[in-house]
């Protein structure tokens, strides 16, 4: 366990300047998917920090996932994680991912990243580091902050809230 | 002010004609406000009555819509929206089934539009479609048969467990391409089927995206929250459909919208519309491998992205619409910084545009390549600038105004040559109209309310609206219900231009294809695979579209 | 005593030059981020970071086995021989007298037959439509590119580049020099001929099925490939004036070479992507006339 | 030169510049009427649930637990509608510009507010309000106050015992 951690903090510290990430849409409305392409454009040019999307999961270092995973993408899905070499990093994008969105309880969903962790672990497929990135669409800068993140360079600023009142 | 109404006298030359050559088979013809003529037919005859319809009024098939109408009418049904864009009416025809054994005839022979409209009947409602293929289509293959989840007795949020068969799937490869698996990237696929490097045939392997947003527009929804799921059903003309919704509920519930929400909406929409086409434009550029124009598209781009968040608080999916208004006025600030920025794209698009088109490589590949003669585009009732671009003057702004559109002036722009430059052309010509309808909108804008007042929307009613998209005409059917729609059928513009993807691919280089086929704008990451059959051989191969096309990816640009 | 001083500043220059070519294309990718208005990767040093980064990552190997992997360490290697026998500015010890012209044409051509080889070896199912494209291209380019450098040969009236010093400049010989660099720019690969190979394909046609160190080592190969064609190119032109530079000489072909890259990376930005059927012919329209044109004034005497 | 236009774009990239917004170390793109996460004014939510059953997406909900109620509030499943803002009564709703949420942890996409219910005046069982909202009716609307303690069952079977009362029925016939 202990010796897993440390695998991972040194894989982290590798890609730390050279990122390769795989878009892997699941299902997605497409906003998310258009806002990750944004990141690579002029205003937000995610080049500045070295990552650099690549076309084949084998080359990736991180996986961004949009969408609530459809029924009929699932197979599809298990498979390309599976294709990922370890360390898995996966960014889960967008409130679709994280939560499974607005039609988080439809027929043909199965809720997100939650629901998928569930038959990704039936099937064998383990994912290392999970950083979630809310937002409908999630915006550019909200996504570069996520994988700030999921680097550790970033503290995640939100915090679980219990106020109780008398 | 309700959305457009055709003139009296068009409205009883439609009715007369109707009553003339479709009296001997019509159970009823009626005008009903808000959607249009309504004309019952009994099942078996249908077939006439849609010959009559598409093929002699010369209308287009905007959508067809099954309904599990048995809590209420104690049948199924299916509705033929036609549309008579001389005419600005639309015909729809109805016909009533058993509701045991729901079966209709097949009309794909005489509309092959309606291939996909039936295919759905089928997979969704349980509605045998006589005398043609009926296969699975939406729903995936391990969905157990005989559960249809339009159907109303079926819940939402049914989930069967997935079968044997699909963890197979899961546990290995399906088709041998070693590490590299399908569906990868993006969830859907087209299958070319090739003979060397040319199409001999495409079959589209598509709604991965399936979410089931009808069903829950029908049952967890309330009339107010649908907007905010219509917004969903694509992130990049989300707005459309938002604007959709509203407009066929409140055709439907005969409910006065307020003329500057009218306004609003438009500007909007045409917001939407400049963000859509300038991501476009830098997409095809990157497909041809020309990825500065991708970059400085997108760099345009980024202004209208900004102004959209001004105007209604979000990048994407605005969230401004409910049924009856907007939520989000705009001031004297916003309106100067909208003129602001309208000028500076103007500025730089035109700039760009005539850099692009100088690239010999873009004018060259485009020129030529995916025709989609005007004949074809007419049987296919293809919208939008791939239509226009075929010759088919169509723009539903011009022919069924809605929002504020019968208050601006703007050109059509057409061109006849129905290749893949003429599409380019289309959209460049259409961010300057978009521009010009933009300082129309925000000149003549009028003071007042956002939000009708009174909201009632009675049960039973039926409401059609289209809008124009960024990619064509997109049509929302609603009938109306208790506290959430009835039922309500949205058809998205793409839907209605992947089918005619067959003409325009066949006998073209394998090349070509990936440029063809996001020439009709489908939103672009659902274009992103292909399966490339052997004709010969029928060996399967998969590949990836930015490979066909040489490109490496986005990321080996930068 | 000479010729010690000029081995060691050859191995030198070796040196050099291999960890020059990733470094060429972070330059690149700093300019292309410049047209492209945006700020592009933190320093020039990016593609050095992916590549070690690459070798720092586990290796999967694909199914078929060790002999992608093995051709991609075959491919590196041969890259690194062609360059320690090109001359860098001045005439190159290591290649011990042997007519260097043809040596290097037949490595170069080596170089490019082996990325196709590796591309039918990955299995790739994309690879295989990309080899036939590729060698439609090929045979049109290739054969220039061999022709051209025969007939510098011819020319100069000497099979090695050492030939080349001294040479009086003719105008067939520009126009010869023309028809290499358009042959050079196509072999490496650049938008609007990389249809059929080069980056797009080898990167991610036969890269696809691995990752890890070989993906890292055969991308660098790619950088060397490219290297190679640009340096051929850049001692084409500084090589004439090589005994008026003496020592300089080796810094003017250094200048030389970053600047025809840099002039590549800018000319390939501007561009789109051609296709199959349009480049082969695009080419030969270029170099037709132009070959008839060099021949005939360099059989003048011009 | 037609063949040179290409480059022209040399020139449209030189006149614009570098463009990039260069966050984390710069501002970001943010508009001020940009809708970000919802912030619940805990001291002023009475837990009527009127935001509950005006999210579209059901990232708010109510959990009933024993005597506590509590509305829950997951960032992760939210689409920053702002309907929520809309509808609250009382304006404990504010709809804020964060949008630097990512995490590692789901937990901490969570936030809640728990109120306790009210008991009934008559019974002493818990009823279906809380005690925010019975003092929020009070305040608005004082003439209802010997109702509003009870729970629904008391409240129905006080009403109906005052109408027979007024008819001049026997007190206690109402309990069948």
């Amino acid at each position: 366990m202990e010796n897993r951690r440390d695998n991972l903090l040194e894989a982290l510290k590798a890609i730390r300047r050279s990122i390769w990430v795989f878009h892997l849409n699941t299902g997605s409305c497409n906003a998310c998917d258009i806002e990750i392409l944004d990141v690579l454009t002029p205003y937000f040019d995610v080049e500045r920090f070295g990552i650099k999307p690549v076309a084949s999961p084998r080359h990736a270092d991180l996986v961004l996932m949009t969408g609530p995973v459809t029924r009929k993408t699932l197979p599809k899905v298990v498979n390309a994680l599976r294709a990922v070499p370890r360390p898995r990093l996966v960014l889960a994008i967008g409130a679709c991912a994280v939560g499974g969105g607005i039609w988080h309880d439809s027929y043909s969903v199965s809720g997100g990243v939650e629901g998928l962790k569930k038959v990704l672990e039936e099937n064998g497929v383990e994912i290392d580091k999970l950083v979630y990135v809310p937002g409908c669409p999630a915006r550019p800068e909200a996504i570069i902050y996520g994988v700030a993140v999921l680097l550790g360079i970033a503290k995640p600023k939100v915090k679980e809230e219990v106020v109780e009142v008398k | 002010m309700v959305d457009f109404e055709p003139s009296k006298q068009d409205l009883e030359e439609v009715r007369a004609q109707l009553t003339e050559k479709l009296g001997h088979i019509a159970r009823s013809v009626e005008y009903v406000p808000g959607a249009g003529i309504l004309v019952e037919v009994p099942v078996k005859r249908i077939r006439e009555a849609v010959k009559i319809i598409h093929n002699d009024l010369d209308a287009y098939l905007r959508t067809v819509a099954g309904v599990d109408e048995r809590p209420v009418k104690g049948v199924f049904s299916a509705y033929y929206v036609f549309g008579l864009d001389s005419k600005h009416v639309n015909i729809i025809v109805v016909a009533y089934m058993d509701s045991d054994k729901p079966s209709i005839p097949s009309v794909v022979d005489i509309a092959p539009s309606a291939d996909w409209y039936e295919l759905e009947m089928y997979d969704l409602l349980g509605i045998r479609v006589e005398g043609r293929r009926l296969y699975r289509f939406i729903l995936p293959e391990d969905w157990p048969e005989g559960l249809y989840p339009l159907r109303k007795d079926v819940a939402y949020n049914i989930r069967p467990e997935p079968s044997l068969r699909s963890r197979e799937a899961i546990s290995g490869p399906r088709i041998p391409v070693g590490p590299y698996h399908p569906a990868l990237h993006e969830p859907e696929y087209f299958e070319l089927y090739v003979e060397g490097e040319r199409v001999v045939d495409v079959r589209y392997n598509g709604f991965h995206v399936h979410r089931g947003i009808e069903k829950l527009g029908e049952s967890r929804f309330t009339y107010q929250q649908v907007p905010f799921l219509a917004e969903r059903i694509c992130g990049i003309c989300g707005f459309v459909h938002s604007v959709c919704y509203t407009q066929a509920v409140e055709n439907a519930a005969r409910i006065d919208v307020p003329e500057r929400a009218l306004y609003i909406r438009s500007l909007v929409l045409e917001v939407e519309r400049l963000h859509s086409h300038l991501l476009w434009i830098g997409v095809a550029c990157h497909l041809l491998g020309y990825d500065a124009g991708f970059m400085h598209a997108w760099r345009i781009r980024e202004k209208t992205m900004v102004l959209a968040e001004l105007l209604t608080g979000s990048r994407k999916t605005y969230g401004i619409n409910l049924v009856g208004g907007v939520r989000k006025d705009i001031n004297r600030d916003k309106i100067g910084k909208v003129l602001d920025t309208v000028k500076w794209v103007e500025d730089e698009f035109k700039k760009l545009v005539e850099v692009i088109t100088s690239v010999p490589q873009v004018v060259k590949r485009a020129t030529g390549t995916g025709i989609l003669p005007k004949h074809d585009a007419r049987a296919y009732s293809v919208v939008g600038p791939v239509a226009r671009a075929s010759g088919l003057n169509r723009d539903v702004r011009r022919d069924y105004p809605y929002a504020a559109y019968k208050e601006v002036s703007f050109k059509v722009p057409v061109y006849s040559e129905g290749d893949n430059l003429a599409r380019l052309l289309v959209r460049v010509d259409e961010v300057l109209e978009s521009i010009e309808i933009i300082r129309q909108l925000l000149d003549q804008l009028p003071q007042g309310p956002i939000m009708a007042e009174e909201l009632e929307i009675p049960e039973g009613r039926i409401g059609v609206s289209s809008v124009e998209a960024p990619r064509g005409e997109d049509i929302h059917f609603i009938i109306t219900g208790k506290g959430r729609p009835y039922r309500w059928r949205v058809r998205a513009p793409t839907y209605q231009n992947i089918p005619a993807l067959k003409v325009m691919l066949k006998d073209a280089p394998l090349a070509d294809a990936p440029l063809t086929i996001a020439s009709i704008d489908p939103c672009f990451s659902c274009t992103d695979r292909v399966v490339v059959v052997d004709a010969r051989t029928r060996k399967r191969r998969i590949i990836s579209l930015r490979k066909l096309s040489k490109i490496n990816c986005i990321g080996c640009l930068i | 005593m000479q010729l010690e001083v000029n081995i060691a500043l050859s191995i030198v220059l070796f040196v050099c030059l291999t960890l020059l070519a990733p470094l060429l294309d972070g330059i690149e990718r700093k300019i292309r981020a410049k047209l492209h208005s945006r700020i592009g990767p933190p320093s020039i040093l990016q593609t050095w970071y992916d590549i070690l980064k690459l070798f720092s990552k586990e290796l999967v190997l694909p199914e078929g086995g060790l002999l992608v992997p093995l051709l991609v360490g075959l491919l590196y290697t041969l890259a690194l021989v062609t360059l320690s026998i090109i001359p860098y500015g001045v005439p190159n010890p290591f290649t011990l007298g042997l007519p260097d012209i043809l040596l290097v044409l037949v490595l170069v051509i080596a170089l490019q037959l082996l990325w196709t080889v590796s591309s039918l070896a990955s299995g790739n199912p994309y690879a295989t439509i990309g080899v036939f494209r590729e060698a439609g291209l090929g045979l049109v380019n290739e054969f220039f590119l061999a022709l051209s450098l025969i007939a510098l040969a011819l020319i100069t009236g000497s099979s090695s580049f050492t030939g080349l010093v001294g040479f009086r400049l003719t105008l067939s010989y520009i126009l010869l020099l023309v028809v290499l660099g358009i042959a050079c720019y196509v072999a490496s690969g650049r938008i609007p001929f990389d249809i059929g190979e080069a980056e797009p394909e080898l990167a991610s046609g036969v890269l696809v099925e691995f990752s890890g160190p070989v993906l890292g080592l055969a991308l660098y190969a790619h950088y060397l490939k490219r290297l190679i064609l640009y340096a051929i190119l850049a001692d084409l032109i500084v090589l004439p004036f090589a005994n008026v530079l003496g020592l300089a000489s080796i810094g003017v072909f250094l200048l030389v070479l970053v600047v025809l890259w840099i002039v590549f990376a800018v000319v390939s930005v501007v561009l789109g992507r051609s296709r199959i059927d349009l480049a082969p012919r695009s080419l030969l329209k270029i170099y037709t006339p132009l070959t008839i044109a060099y021949s005939v004034l360099g059989y003048l005497g011009a | 030169m037609s063949l040179l236009k290409p480059f022209k774009l040399i020139g449209i990239a030189h006149r614009s510049g570098v463009v990039t917004v260069r966050y984390p170390f710069q501002p970001p793109l943010v508009t001020p009427e940009f809708r970000g996460r919802i912030r619940i004014d805990a001291s002023k939510c009475i837990g009527c649930g009127a935001c509950v059953n005006a999210c579209p997406s059901n990232a708010l909900t109510l959990v009933d637990d024993g005597e506590r109620r509590a509305l829950n509030y997951f960032i992760g499943r939210c689409i920053y509608c702002g309907r929520c803002a809309d509808v609250c009564p009382v304006g404990a709703i504010t709809i804020s510009r964060e949008f630097e949420l990512a995490t590692d942890n789901i937990g901490d996409l969570n936030s809640r507010v728990i109120h306790y219910k009210a008991t009934c005046s008559c019974c002493g069982e818990e009823t279906t309000a809380t005690e925010r909202m019975i003092s929020y009716v009070v305040s608005r609307v004082p003439v209802t106050e010997t109702y509003v303690h009870m729970g629904s069952r008391c409240r129905k079977r006080r009403f109906i015992e005052g109408l027979m009362m007024g008819r001049g029925m026997i007190y206690g016939e109402s309990e069948r």
